[in-house]
C-alpha cells in the first residue's frame, strides 16, 4: 500500500471525513501560502492542479484559471520548486492532463512528484486501459494513482477502476465537468458502486461547491474534493485569509 | 516498412495502431466510447445497415464521386494526373461521407441529437446537413473567432435547423471546439451521439471514420482501373485531422502505390510535432516544451489543426505513407493553377496537396507518373478569403 | 392539349416551336447561328461526341446527379416528393450541363474563344469552368448591378481564367448582358462562339440548349423507374429562361405527367407577358403598352428575366405544360422549410419551385401525390443574401 | 416598284451620293428641326429611328439616345405625330427593332407609317426568313422593306437579301455593332456582293463617322448612311444649324 492510502485510511479511522480542496498551481505568485491557508481552514490533503492548454474535463471556472496560470509560465519544475517552500505538511495529490506527464516523460514525471511531496495523481484523461505504465512507474516512486468512477461507468468497470485506484477512489458526483452545482447529483449510488467492490476511501467529487452538499456528500462517503468553488474565489481575488475562511466552513459541515 | 504488413486492418482491441490511438478520455466518456464501438461494431458487419448507409451516400450525397482526368495539369506537370472528386459530394467535401455514417448509427443508437465540432464550418455543416435529413437535434461547437471568421457557415447550420455554440475557451478555435463537444458530451451521452469530424478522437473514432471515409479509396481504386490506370504510382490527400486521406490512402494501402499526406507548414503535426496525448487519442502533437498544445496556424481552416490522426501517425513512424508539408505562400497558386488549368476551384485544402504535386512533379514524382489527387473539396468557402489576399499582394 | 400531339421534338426548319422561336437577329449574325446550327445537327448525330459530351458531364460534372426520395418534406406535405440533384453537378447548378456541350461544340467548330451572359454569375461561372477546361478564352458580359451584387462570383470566374466586363447600357442587368454578348459576337464570329445560358435566343440556341440539358429528364425518368416510381404525377421546376424546366420536362413531355414551371412573380413572362421579339427570338415577354421591354424584379437573380424561352411560351399556349408565378415573401419559407426537413439548401430560384410545392399540396396536388422537384442548384451562393433578408425581418 | 426607291432611283440617276443622316426620333424636344437643318445641309432621306429598349445591334451612342429618348417619352404616335411639323419633303425611312412594330401591331404599323410620310423601314433584328408578314402588311402601305447585307452574308443569301431588299440594300460596312471607325472595312466587298445580284441602290452604313469615310464610301457605293457620329454631336447638346454644318461637310465630301 502506497503512503498515501496509508495516511489516507488512517483519516478515515480517525472518524474524520476528508476534505480535499484542489489548487490550480501557480494561479497567484502566492498560491503555496493559499494551500497553507486551506490546511490551517481544515484541509486534510490538497489536489495540486497543473495546468494544461487543455483541460477536457473542465469546466470555465478551471480552464480561465489554468490559462491564467500558464500565462505565469508554470511548469512542472516550477510548480515543484514553489512547493519547496509549503510550510504545512499535508497530503498531496496532483492532478492533470496525461500529456503533461507523457512530455515531461513518465518515470521523471512520478520521480518529480515523489521528490516534491506529492504522494498520488489523478490524470482524468488517462483510462485504466491505457494506465499500465503510468502505474508501472507510480509503483517505483510511491505515487498513488487515482481514477475517477463516474455515473456511467458499469458495475463490471467500477470493480476493475475502483481496484486499481490508490489513495482514495474519485467518485464523481455527475456526469458533467468540474464546475459548481446545486446538488449532489448521483453521488450516492456512484460511492455505492464503489464500496460495493473495494474498501478504498472515496471522496466525492465534481460541483461540491457549498458547505451544505459537502455535508450531504459527507455523509455518504469518506470525503468531498472542492474545486471550482474555492478557485473561483482565488480568481476573483480572494487572499489567503479568505480561503482559510472558506475552508473552514467546509470543514466545518462535514463535522 | 515491414515487409508483409497489412497496413490500415483493424486497430488492435483498445483502438491502438501500433503506440498511437488508444482511448484518453474521462472515465464518464468511457461508457459512451464502448457504446459507440460496439454500436459501430455491430451496425459495419450489418449488410442491411451498410446497405442503407450505401443507400444514402448515393441517393443523397451524390456518390460515388467521379475520378477526373486532370488532362492539362497533366501536360503542364509532365505527369497523368487524376483526381478524385469529393468537391462534388453534397455539402463541398468529404465530410459528408463520415456523418451520414455516424448519423444513421446514432440513430441505430437511440439517440435524438447530436453534437460535433468544428473549425471553419465544414464539417459543421455536413453534420447539421445529415441531422436535418434524419430528424436529429444538432448542436454544433465552433470557437468563437472561427465563429466570426465563418460567419456564413454559422447561418447555413442555422438554416439547417442547428445551434450553433461559440466556444470562448482556449485559443477559441477548433481545438477548443473540440474540447467544448467532449465536455458538452459527458453532461448528455444518453440521447446524444458525438459527431466527431475526422479521424481523431479516442477509439472507435479514429477507425470509424477511417472506414465511413474508406469509400473514397475503394470508389477510386475501382474508378481508376476501370479507366485503365490501374494503381497510380501516388495517391495524394491534405491532411487536417487525416480523414480524406484516410479514406483514399484505405484504398490503396496495400498496393505499392505511394501515399503522401500534406500538412499545412502551420498545422504540421508529423513535421514539427512529436507523440502526445490529446482529444482522447495518442499521436503525434505540435506542443511546446512543457507539453502545452501549440496553436496550429494556416491559411486553410480545415488544416488547423495541431494534431493529426493516430492511424497517421503509425503510418507515418512505419514509412507506409509520408507527410510533407506546404506552406500559407504556395497555396494560391496552387489554387489559381487548378483553376484555371481544369475549370475546378478546390478548397484551400485540397490546395495544399496540389501545390506538393507541383512542387515535386519531375522531382520526387517521376516524370510520367500516375498521380491520384484527392480533391478534398470545393473551393467555394475559400473564395471570399482568396480574394481578399490576393487583393493584399497587388 | 392536341390528341395525340408529339411535344419537345425538334422545332421547325426555321426553329419555330409553333408561332414562337425563330432567328430574329442581325444579319452580321444569321451565318453565325447558322454555323451554329449545323455544327450541332452534325455533332449531335455523331456518336463519337455525344459520348465526349456525356463522358465529360459523367467525369468532370459528376452525372448522373441523383434523385432523392425527400421523405421529411414527403410526411410533411402528405406528397411523395422526389428531387433531381442538379445542385451537386459541378459548379453547383443544371448550367454545366449546357456548357459542356457548347464548349465542346466550340472547340469542334475551330473557335478558340466563347463568351457568355451572365445574371448572378452561375452561368458565367459554368461557362468559366467548361472554358478553362478546354482550354478557351472566355470573356463574360455581367451587368455592371449584377457586378457589385455578385462580386464573389465575379472573382470566381476571374479565377478560372475568365474576363468579365460589366455592362454599363440599358438598365444594367441580365438583358442589357444577353444584348452586349451578341454585340461582341457581331465583332468576333469567325473565332468565337457565343454560349448562350439558356433556352432562349436565336434558333438553334433554345432547341440545343433544351437538347444539352434534356439528360436531366431523360436520367430522371429512369432513376424514378429504378426506384419504383415510374411516371411521377408532377414534375416541377423553376423557370428563369427555362432551360432547367426544359430539361427535365424533356424526359417526360410525352407521359401523362403534369409539367409545372414556375417563374418569380416579378419575372414572370406567361402569368404577366405577351408575345413578343426579343434577344433573337418570339416569345412571351414582359413588356409596356408600347412594347418596350421591362426589367424583371425578383429575389432571385436567376429568374430575373422578362422572357422565358419559347419552347415555353409554345407548352403554355399549347396547354401542355403549366405555368404559375410565386412571389419574393413565400421563396424564403420554402428555402428553410426544405434545409430543415432534408438538409438540402437549395438555391432561391429553385426555392420557387418548392414553395409552389408546398403551396398547392393536397390542393391542386392531390393528397399522396408523386412529385418530381428539380432541384436546379444549389443555395450557397444564396446564403449571404437570405441571412440579409432574414435579418431585416427580424 | 415602291415610291421610296423609285425616288431613291431617280437620285442615283441624278449622279448625285444619297446622304442618308440617321435621327433619333423625340431625343430633343425640336428633334424635327434637326432634320430639316440636316437636309439643308443636304441629305437625300433621312433615318428615323425608333427608340427601342434593347436596341441589340446599336453601339453605346445609340443606345445613350434611344434611352434619353425613351425617357423623354418617344413613342412610335408621339414620333409620328412629331413628324407632322415636318417642313422639307424628303424620303424618310423608320428604323427600329421588330418588338416596336410587333407589339404596335404589323398592318397598324406599316400603315401609321405610310400615314406620316414614311416610305420605308429598316428593321435590322428582322431576318429575312421571319419577313414574310411584315413584308406582306408594307406591301399593302407601300412601305420598302429594307435589309442589311453584312460582310458575313454568304454570296448565296446576298442574292436573296438584296433581291428582298426595297428602296435601297444597306450594306454594313463591317462586322460591327453601330459606332464610329476609322476606315471603310469591309464596305467594298459587301457593296460588291450586292451589285452582282441585283441593281437596287446600295448605300454604305456601320461606322461612316468622317466626311472622309463618306467620300470613300461614296466612290463605290450609290450612298452612306451617317448614325453615331451625327447622334452623338446632338448628344452633346448640337443646335439645328450645328447639324447643317454637320451634315454640310459630308455633302461637300460626296459631291
Ligand atoms: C475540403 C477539406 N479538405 C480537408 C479537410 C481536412 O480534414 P481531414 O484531414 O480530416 O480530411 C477539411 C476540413 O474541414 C476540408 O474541409
Ligand atoms: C439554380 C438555378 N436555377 C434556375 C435558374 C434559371 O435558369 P433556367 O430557367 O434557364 O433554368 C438559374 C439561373 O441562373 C439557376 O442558377
Amino acid at each position: 500500500m502506497k503512503s498515501l492510502e496509508a495516511e489516507l485510511r488512517q483519516l478515515r479511522e480517525s472518524g474524520r471525513k476528508a476534505l480535499v480542496p484542489y489548487f490550480v498551481a501557480g494561479l497567484t505568485p502566492d498560491w503555496v501560502r493559499h494551500v497553507e491557508a486551506a490546511v490551517h481552514g481544515g484541509a486534510d490533503a490538497v489536489e495540486i492542479g497543473i495546468p494544461f492548454s487543455d483541460p477536457m474535463i473542465d469546466g470555465v471556472v478551471i480552464q480561465e484559471a489554468a490559462l491564467r496560470s500558464l500565462r505565469l509560465g508554470t511548469t512542472i519544475d516550477s510548480l515543484c520548486a514553489d512547493l519547496a517552500s509549503l510550510s504545512a505538511s499535508v497530503p498531496l495529490v496532483a492532478m492533470t492532463y496525461f500529456n503533461i506527464f507523457h512530455h515531461y516523460g513518465l518515470e521523471r514525471s512520478a520521480g518529480k512528484l515523489h521528490a516534491s511531496g506529492i504522494g498520488g495523481a489523478i490524470v482524468p484523461d488517462l483510462s485504466l486501459e491505457e494506465a499500465e505504465e503510468w502505474k508501472r512507474v507510480c509503483d517505483q516512486s510511491d505515487v498513488a494513482t487515482i481514477f475517477l468512477v463516474a455515473p456511467s461507468t458499469s458495475s463490471e468497470r467500477v470493480a476493475k477502476v475502483a481496484a486499481a485506484s490508490e489513495g482514495f477512489v474519485y467518485a464523481s458526483a455527475r456526469m458533467a465537468v468540474t464546475g459548481q452545482a446545486a446538488d449532489i447529483g448521483d453521488a450516492e449510488r456512484v460511492v455505492g458502486s464503489v464500496r460495493a467492490v473495494c474498501d478504498t476511501p472515496t471522496y466525492v467529487g465534481i460541483g461540491i461547491s457549498t458547505p451544505q452538499l459537502a455535508e450531504e456528500a459527507g455523509e455518504i462517503s469518506d470525503g468531498v474534493i472542492v474545486g471550482s468553488a474555492l478557485v473561483r474565489l482565488i480568481l476573483d481575488g480572494a487572499d489567503a485569509s479568505q480561503v482559510e475562511t472558506f475552508v473552514a466552513s467546509f470543514r466545518h459541515a462535514l463535522d | 516498412m515491414a515487409d508483409g504488413a497489412v497496413f490500415m486492418s483493424s486497430p488492435d482491441e483498445r483502438g491502438h495502431f501500433g503506440s498511437f490511438g488508444g482511448r484518453f478520455v474521462p472515465e464518464a466518456l468511457i461508457a459512451a466510447c464502448l457504446e459507440v464501438e460496439f454500436a459501430f461494431r455491430d451496425a459495419w458487419s450489418d449488410a442491411e445497415f451498410v446497405e442503407e448507409y450505401q443507400r444514402v451516400l448515393h441517393q443523397f450525397a451524390g456518390r460515388p464521386t467521379p475520378v477526373t482526368p486532370l488532362d492539362r495539369l497533366s501536360s503542364h506537370l509532365g505527369l497523368r494526373v487524376y483526381a478524385k472528386r469529393e468537391d462534388l459530394a453534397h455539402t463541398g467535401s468529404h465530410k459528408i461521407n463520415n456523418v451520414i455514417g455516424q448519423t444513421l448509427l446514432a440513430k441505430r443508437m437511440g439517440k435524438s441529437r447530436v453534437i460535433a465540432e468544428t473549425g471553419a464550418g465544414q464539417h459543421g455543416v455536413a453534420t447539421a446537413t445529415a441531422a436535418a435529413r434524419l430528424g436529429l437535434e444538432c448542436t454544433v461547437f465552433m470557437g468563437e473567432l472561427d465563429t466570426v471568421r465563418q460567419e456564413l457557415n454559422v447561418f447555413r447550420m442555422q438554416l439547417l435547423g442547428a445551434t450553433v455554440v461559440p466556444v470562448l475557451s482556449g485559443s477559441r478555435t477548433l481545438k477548443d471546439a473540440v474540447n467544448e463537444a467532449m465536455r458538452e458530451w459527458v453532461t448528455c451521452v444518453e440521447n446524444t451521439h458525438y459527431c466527431l469530424g475526422s479521424v481523431m478522437g479516442p477509439h472507435p473514432f479514429p477507425w470509424m471514420v477511417r472506414e465511413l471515409q474508406s469509400i473514397i479509396g475503394h470508389e477510386a481504386a475501382r474508378q481508376l482501373d476501370e479507366l485503365g490506370v490501374g494503381t497510380p504510382d501516388l495517391v495524394v490527400a491534405c491532411v487536417g485531422g487525416g480523414s480524406n486521406a484516410a479514406g483514399v490512402f484505405a484504398g490503396f494501402a496495400n498496393t505499392p502505390a505511394r501515399l503522401v499526406g500534406i500538412e499545412a507548414a502551420g498545422g504540421s503535426a508529423v513535421g514539427k510535432g512529436s507523440p502526445g496525448v490529446l482529444h482522447g487519442m495518442r499521436s503525434l502533437l505540435m506542443q511546446d516544451e512543457f507539453g502545452q498544445i501549440e496553436e496550429a496556424f494556416s491559411i486553410s481552416a480545415g488544416l488547423d489543426y495541431p494534431g493529426i490522426g493516430p492511424e497517421h501517425a503509425y503510418l507515418a513512424e512505419s514509412g507506409r505513407a509520408e507527410y510533407y508539408a506546404i506552406g500559407d505562400e504556395d497555396v494560391i497558386g496552387a489554387l489559381q493553377l487548378l483553376s484555371e488549368l481544369e475549370g475546378i476551384i478546390p478548397a484551400l485544402e485540397t490546395a495544399h496537396a496540389v501545390a506538393w504535386i507541383a512542387q515535386e512533379a519531375g522531382k520526387s514524382i517521376g516524370a510520367g507518373s500516375t498521380v491520384l489527387l484527392n480533391l478534398s473539396g470545393r473551393g467555394d468557402k475559400d473564395v471570399a478569403q482568396v480574394r481578399a489576399i490576393l487583393d493584399d499582394k497587388s
